[in-house]
């Protein structure tokens, strides 16, 4: 049933319809967790969402288009791995210093001592 | 009905699966497993739109550094079971509203791009079944091409921003850090 | 000999100054040398404009420089000066000079100046700018720091003072700003095909290289032989041989251009409502609150009160101007038809101020208070000599601009010399001071009798141009008539002011000790006195600057109205 | 000399010293008397030599620059100087006027601590006055008009840090018991200018919009090609070509719009020339020095007045003429009235200026053709000279006893001051209209012309009961003025001093100023003026002069036969006569006959209840400056003031709810904002994440 509705493999639609779905996951973690390990997760799913958008449309238009989104993936991929570093050690600092990394209790910038 | 296909939606819902883990899962080592789950559907659909070398990065980068990193970061909680730091009702419907949003809107615009596809909006060259599987060499060759070609100044810069986002990494975690 | 660079002047000097001032030490004396040497070198630039002005005695304008900016979307920095601007630059260079000299507060010395300065900025650069975007950044770029000059270093009751100053003007603003937008995006993409008047094509026209003809960098265009419009060479509109000239408008934000469109307004509706009426309304309001007139005016007194002497002074001699101003080089010319049509309510508005304003005034028992409702008084005039929309009201109305800039700060600055002193300000709380301060007296008399109208002193020649003007209107006429009764009651407060201030016996014995004028306080009076005197007796001179201006203004009105009503 | 020229002296030499003076009389006041005194004197002399020059001839000079224009309508207000025959010999008058105040200030002033100031005020008023008379338009006329008044207010407000008699101890410890309602215990120099100039800017509401009236309609004449608008030849042209007929202001159109124009402009003139019922200035300008009165109320502030209806004469419709008439006749009446009870010597003088300036409109009121211009304008000037003299002699009185101006106090002043007597005693049957003396023959002229004018109408067959009653009135006032000013000579120099310490050392003032006197005095004479002794000569000196400015007006009625002229004339001297002698006589028979008048003036008052009503209405000063005061000054100024104040700061007016409400409105959106802005870091991606895909989501869902 699903072929009939958005085909197989050798189709656009489901590859798009996944990342999309992935993307709202990522949405809603993102917002959800106070955890900002969880938070990261979420962001991630995103990004692999769009990495995943971006592949599949490149495929589905040309070769030469397949292959420069296939070098945006990467560059995403890269800078998913630094961000990820970046936001580890963040989430160190902050355990290092308040010793929880719980964000609903981080507030200082609303006005509130932590 | 081929063998494609019977690849195919299997690894479409391990990585759905694999995400809706990492979304809702209240112990945050589950979500990270299953982020690791949802990451490696990812890298074998990559297979199928012919993107070997992005598929094969996507397990070492993703599944193997940064969810190593993820799992490490998940210690520093205090609470890692989920049971104290249950987020509140008003964040889970703002996070339900807005990602329901993001869900109806990009499935609307992926929707009616995919139906654009016979159109001409997109090429109609579709994979078909009978390169499914086959590593096609030349398209790593020409990736790297690339990156050695047009794009070698974003990859340079690329690589000057891995080695700061590190070096500032380790500046951050140093012990007399503010 | 000068070309339109030294426009730029006008807003680079204050602005360099603006930025000395602060970054230089604090230290009260360097920052006020800024000021003073920023305004002396405004007032040098101005003054070479005003006698080319005097000299050229024509209504068109004597510098202009457009750059196309964006394009795509017509904003282009087009800058101008005519004879009315150029008299108001001058206006403004000569108040900031006294405001400059006078005492300044002690405290946040770098600020203050750098303030005032960018206040000086937006000022100028209203007066300069002829297209909608820059008038109305301009227009709201005075607002921030006269804020600020009266929320620091304002009287007690300063924030509130400042926030309603800025909730009015702000408020007025929003219509103009509803009003720039919708004018923008009512002009159709393909462009607008409009006539223009003959008289305005000879005065403001430039002749392009290849000798085609061009007004506000618009090619002049014609029917050719074959029935289509061509661009018109400019010895062919010397000669007066081509007839029906029009000019192609694209969507702009251009001022001049907008102003050549006014038959395209006046016949424009939106939703079904006439849009010029609407929009005029909105402009009016907006303008309105600056001038101040009647029920818009209640945040004026409040900011004067609480501002400091020469923040007073700056509100009193130039800012208010800047309504009257707007008015005549924004809503008058692009809604000529809908100001005529609302002659007689404009007017009576007029003199609603004139008469509520001069009755306030003499009720009150703060010196400050009192000036600040004279003010509204005298601005009154200004209103209802634009609403006449003749010749003589129009150049009443700019030049009662000037006489009330010297008056105004005249007053306010006498004002301050005496709460320097007594550190109060109620009227009550002093009684003759001639006897003590013969030359503060002097000068308080003096400009009491600016104020006045007395005739060979600038007030005078402003009234009676207006009331000329209301009375050559049938719609005005009967507004023209009451309003004469502010003489009477302007009379009344003021010289009703001087008696209890300055004559009879010593109220107060220990005012005794007040000393005379200071030598400051003399350098930043008595250039307003001298040019009081002179305006008053020799008003040719602005009036060369200000009736071509005026003039062109009331035949482009009556013009337009002839062009609407006739079709 | 050119006449232009000998003008041009006239005004811009009092101007220069004035100009000079302002900055340096504190220094150099001493000097500065001299300085003005000759400045006058060479515009005195200036002004005859271009006066004789003009002649008698009708011709008029003028010249002019382009003072005020406007870019496309044609119109150039221009200042400059015109000249005729009336212009001149008023410019004249004031110059030597002037001279002769200043040359007696000299004396009068001579140890004032503000010495220097009054030459620099008195060269200003001087100035501005010769420019209202050279006007060649009613634009400088009004310009100068209102410069006349700033002299004034300078001059009156001469000794500016005198408090009110109200608050002045030494004045309420010697106040008499008559002072109810006397000016001089009300205000101080200060309010007094204050009071003068208001009461002026009244007038000129009127004079400014009959100004602007004029120039409106002229300008939309279709004989109109550019120029000065106001300039007599254009406005008296407009006039004679009907250009107010063609429009219409307030249904006003034709006749009675040039009625109304006229009305207005003599609004100004009534200001000026204090008319009923803008006459209460004048006595408050009492406060200023004695010798500023005598230029103020002779020659030159209200005589602008005058000389301004004269100058507008061809714009006045025979409808505004009966108004000016009216006013005049009951200026003079109540004025006359008020005269008779003032027990302060200036006061008396005062309410005599008033009503002789209520003479001089009744007389021009009575119009040409009854031959009102000529009687109005010859009594301008008769009377510039013998009010002068009169002003100067209570000077010379009042310096004399160390400013007691106190009638109950003097006495007996001719034996310590016989030439000021006597000068005087001239000046006051002068003014009685004695034969021989001047104003017999210019204020029986006006009489003659007011009955004239009766008979004229009743030729025509329209004479009405209240034709007759400005005629009547002028009659009365001619007794009544014979009563009260030979009651303030007898009061003054006759018989014994009552204040014995003060009059004892009375003297005469010094040379100069006796001669000034005198010479006055000589000018009091009528043949002086008409050249011969019989006052209905026609072919006197200054009747042909006046004969001129208009082209062929006489002091005598045209309109009607010579004998009927001539039997009215003869009836009038007769009438003024007897009354002459009534007045007189009741005023010796009070006041000289009958001792102590002041007690007896209080035993009338406790026993004699109507007389006392009549006392206590004149005495108040029929109660016309009360009502002033209670009406305007206490109710519009005061009260209204504070009304309008507060109503302007009250809540429930002002924009300044809205305001607050607008502020509340911000209050409520920050809080709202604040919803937004928890801190949590997930909520604000929320929000922004909804905020971006929920738009999309509609955007794409309803495209």
């Amino acid at each position: 049933m699903m072929d009939l509705l958005l085909g197989g493999p050798d189709r656009l639609a489901p590859y798009l319809m996944l990342a999309a779905a992935l993307f709202a996951l990522g949405v809603f973690a993102c917002v959800t967790r106070r955890n900002p390990v969880g938070y990261l997760m979420g962001i991630e799913l995103m990004l692999n969402a769009a990495n995943l958008d971006m592949v599949a449309y490149g495929r589905f238009r040309s070769e030469t288009a397949a292959a420069n989104a296939q070098v945006g993936s990467l560059f995403v991929i890269a800078l998913a791995a630094a961000e990820a570093a970046v936001a580890l050690a963040l989430v160190y600092a902050i355990f290092q210093n308040l010793r929880d990394v719980d964000l609903d209790k981080i507030r200082s910038l609303n006005g509130e001592e932590p | 009905m081929n063998v494609a296909t019977l690849i195919f939606w299997p690894l479409v819902a391990i990585t759905l699966v694999g995400a809706a883990g990492a979304a809702f899962a209240r112990n945050l080592v589950y979500a990270a497993l299953s982020l690791g789950a949802s990451l490696a559907g990812i890298a074998g659909l990559y297979f199928f739109l012919q993107a070997e070398y992005i598929a094969v990065i996507q397990m070492i980068v993703y599944v193997g550094g940064i969810l190593i990193l993820i799992l490490f970061g998940v210690m520093f909680s205090r609470d890692i079971q989920g049971t104290s730091s249950q987020s509140s009702w008003s964040a889970k419907l703002l996070g339900g509203l807005a990602s329901l949003a993001a869900l109806v809107s990009l499935g609307k615009l992926s929707w009616t791009i995919s139906q654009k596809e016979g159109l001409g909006l997109l090429a109609t060259r579709s994979p078909t079944s009978s390169w499914v599987g086959q590593i096609s060499s030349s398209s790593t060759t020409h990736l790297g091409d690339l990156l050695m070609g047009p794009f070698l100044v974003p990859f340079l810069v690329i690589a000057v921003l891995l080695t700061v986002v590190l070096i500032a990494a380790l500046g951050l975690v140093r012990k007399d850090a503010p | 000999m000068i070309d339109a660079t030294i426009l730029s002047v006008f807003l680079i000097l204050p602005l360099v100054g603006a930025i000395l001032a602060w970054i230089l030490p604090e230290r009260p004396n360097a920052q006020k040398t800024i000021s003073v040497s920023v305004s002396i070198g405004l007032l040098a630039a101005s003054i070479l404009l005003l006698i080319q002005s005097v000299l050229a005695q024509k209504a068109g304008f004597l510098l202009r420089e457009r750059i196309p900016l964006l394009s795509d979307w017509g904003i282009a920095w087009h800058v101008g000066v005519d004879g009315l601007s150029i008299a108001m630059l001058f206006l403004s260079a000569l108040v900031q000079f006294a405001a400059s000299v006078v005492a300044a507060p002690k405290e946040r010395v770098r600020a203050y100046h750098s303030l005032v300065q960018l206040l000086f900025v937006g000022v100028n650069g209203t007066f300069l700018a002829l297209d909608m975007v820059f008038f109305y950044t301009f227009w709201e770029i005075m607002l921030i720091p006269m804020f600020f000059l009266i929320a620091i270093w304002g009287g007690d009751d300063r924030k509130r003072a400042a926030v309603k100053f800025f909730l009015y003007t702000m408020a007025g603003s929003m219509g103009m700003l509803l009003v720039i937008l919708v004018l923008h995006y009512k002009i159709p993409a393909e462009g607008v095909t409009v006539g223009v008047r003959t008289a305005e094509v000879q005065e403001q026209m430039t002749v392009e290289r290849d000798g085609t003809a061009q007004i506000y960098d618009l090619a002049i265009l014609s029917p050719d032989a074959g029935g289509k419009l061509a661009p018109v060479q400019a010895s062919e509109i010397v000669k007066g041989s081509k007839s029906s000239l029009s000019v192609k408008i694209l969507p702009n934000f251009d001022l001049l251009h907008w102003k050549l469109l006014a038959p395209y307004w006046a016949n424009l509706r939106v939703w079904g409502f006439a849009l010029a009426p609407l929009a005029l309304g909105l402009l009016f309001i907006a303008f309105a609150v600056k001038v101040p007139v009647f029920p818009l005016h209640l945040w004026l007194p409040h900011a004067h009160v609480q501002a400091p002497t020469a923040i007073s002074v700056v509100l009193a001699g130039i800012l208010l101007k800047l309504g009257v101003y707007g008015l005549i080089r924004v809503a008058w010319p692009i809604f000529p038809v809908a100001a005529l049509d609302g002659a007689t309510m404009f007017a009576w508005i007029g003199v609603i101020s004139i008469v509520w304003g001069a009755m306030a005034a003499l009720g009150q028992s703060d010196f400050k208070r009192l000036v600040a409702y004279s003010s509204i008084s005298h601005m009154g005039f200004c209103v209802l000599g634009l609403a006449s929309a003749t010749s003589q009201g129009i150049s009443g109305a700019a030049y009662q601009c000037v006489s009330h800039g010297l008056s105004a700060s005249l007053l306010f600055l006498l004002v301050g010399c005496l709460y320097d002193r007594a550190h109060h300000r109620r009227v009550d709380g002093f009684g003759g001071l001639a006897q003590i301060m013969p030359t503060f007296s002097a000068f308080f008399l003096f400009a009491a009798m600016v104020g006045v109208g007395l005739p060979g002193l600038a007030g005078f020649v402003g009234e009676l141009s207006s009331l000329l003007g209301a009375w050559s209107n049938a719609a005005t006429r009967v507004a023209g008539w009451v309003a004469a009764s502010g003489v009477v009651l302007s009379a009344a407060y003021l010289l009703w002011t001087v008696k209890r201030v300055l004559y009879g016996p010593l109220r107060h014995s220990e005012q005794r000790a007040f000393s005379d004028l200071t030598i400051t306080e003399w350098a930043a009076l008595s250039p307003l006195a001298v040019l009081s005197i002179l305006f008053g007796v020799w008003p040719g001179i602005l009036q060369s600057a200000l009736g071509p201006v005026s003039a062109s203004l009331a035949s482009h009105m009556a013009w337009v109205a002839g062009l609407v009503r006739g079709s | 000399m050119n006449p232009i020229l000998s003008a041009l002296i006239g005004l811009f030499l009092p101007l220069a010293v004035s100009v000079f003076g302002t900055f340096t009389w504190r220094k150099w006041g001493k000097a500065l008397d001299l300085l003005s005194v000759g400045a006058l004197l060479v515009g005195a002399i200036a002004t005859c030599l271009g006066a004789i020059e003009l002649g008698q001839s009708g011709a008029s000079v003028s010249t002019s620059v382009p003072w005020l224009w406007f870019e496309g309508t044609g119109i150039v207000f221009s200042l400059g100087i015109h000249l005729d025959a009336l212009g001149a010999m008023m410019l004249f008058v004031v110059q030597a006027l002037g001279f002769l105040v200043l040359v007696f200030s000299r004396w009068y002033l001579h140890d004032d601590r503000f010495y220097g100031k009054f030459f620099a005020s008195f060269s200003f008023f001087v100035f501005a006055m010769s420019g209202v008379v050279v006007a060649p338009g009613l634009l400088q006329a009004f310009i100068c008009w209102e410069l006349v008044g700033l002299g004034s207010y300078f001059l009156i407000g001469y000794w500016h840090d005198k408090p009110e008699a109200s608050q002045d101890p030494e004045y309420q410890a010697n106040k008499p018991f008559y002072a109810t309602g006397l000016i001089e215990s009300k205000l101080s120099p200060s309010s007094a200018q204050f009071k003068a100039f208001l009461v002026n800017r009244i007038g000129d509401f009127g004079f400014l919009s009959g100004l602007a009236l004029c120039a409106w309609v002229v300008s939309t004449w279709s004989g109109f090609h550019g120029g000065d608008p106001l300039s007599w030849s254009t406005l008296f042209g407009a006039v004679a070509a009907g250009a107010f007929g063609k429009v219409t202001f307030l249904g006003f159109s034709g006749a009675a719009l040039l009625t109304l124009a006229g009305l207005l402009v003599f609004l100004g003139a009534m200001g000026k020339s204090a008319q009923f019922p803008l006459h209460v200035w004048l006595p408050d300008a009492m406060q200023g020095p004695t010798t500023a009165s005598a230029i103020i109320h002779a020659a030159t502030m209200v005589a602008a007045g005058v000389f301004l209806t004269a100058r507008i004469y061809p714009m006045l419709t025979p409808e505004a003429l009966v108004a000016i008439q009216w006013v005049g006749a009951i200026t003079a009446f109540v004025a006359v009235t008020i005269a008779c009870v003032q027990w302060d010597f200036k006061a008396v003088l005062a309410y005599s200026t008033i009503s002789q300036l209520g003479y001089m409109m009744l007389g021009l009121g009575s119009g040409a053709e009854a031959g009102g211009y000529g009687a109005g304008v010859s009594h301008l000037f008769t009377h510039a000279i013998f009010k002068c003299m009169l002003f100067l002699g209570a000077a010379a009185v009042i310096h004399a006893l160390h400013g007691i101006q106190d009638l109950n106090r003097m006495g007996g002043l001719a034996k310590k001051m016989p030439l000021t007597a006597l000068a005087t005693g001239i000046g006051t049957l002068a003014i009685l209209g004695v034969p021989g003396f001047s104003a017999f023959w210019s204020k029986d002229a006006i009489l003659a012309a007011a009955s004239a004018k009766v008979s004229i109408a009743s030729v025509n067959g329209d004479c009405t009961f209240g034709a007759l009653i400005p005629w009547i009135l002028g009659l009365g006032t001619a007794g009544l003025t014979a009563f009260y000013m030979s009651r303030q000579w007898l009061l003054a120099f006759w018989g014994k001093g009552r204040d014995a310490h003060a009059v004892d050392h009375a003297h005469d003032p010094d040379k100069p100023s006796v001669i000034v006197l005198l010479v006055l005095a000589l000018f009091s004479i009528q043949a002086v003026w008409t050249g011969s002794l019989n006052p209905a000569s026609e072919h006197s000196w200054l009747s042909g002069l006046l004969a001129t400015p208009l082209g062929g007006l006489h002091a005598t009625a045209v309109g009607l036969p010579e004998e009927l002229s001539r039997v009215i004339h003869i009836q009038t001297m007769v009438a003024t006569l007897v009354l002459l002698v009534f007045g007189v006589g009741a005023a010796w028979f009070l006041y000289a006959f009958l001792p102590s008048q002041g007690e007896r003036t209080a035993q009338w008052l406790r026993r004699d209840p109507p007389t006392n009503l009549v006392w206590q209405w004149l005495a108040n000063l029929w109660f016309i400056d009360k009502a002033y005061d209670w009406l305007f000054v206490e109710g519009l100024g005061r009260r209204g003031g504070k009304a309008v104040a507060q109503a302007d700061l009250s809540k429930c007016f002002s924009l300044d709810r809205t305001i607050d409400e607008a502020a509340g409105l911000t209050g409520w959106a920050g809080r709202f904002a604040n919803f937004f802005q928890s801190g949590r870091s997930g909520a604000y991606a929320g929000w922004t994440l909804l905020a971006v895909f929920g738009a999309l989501a509609i955007v794409l869902l309803y495209k």
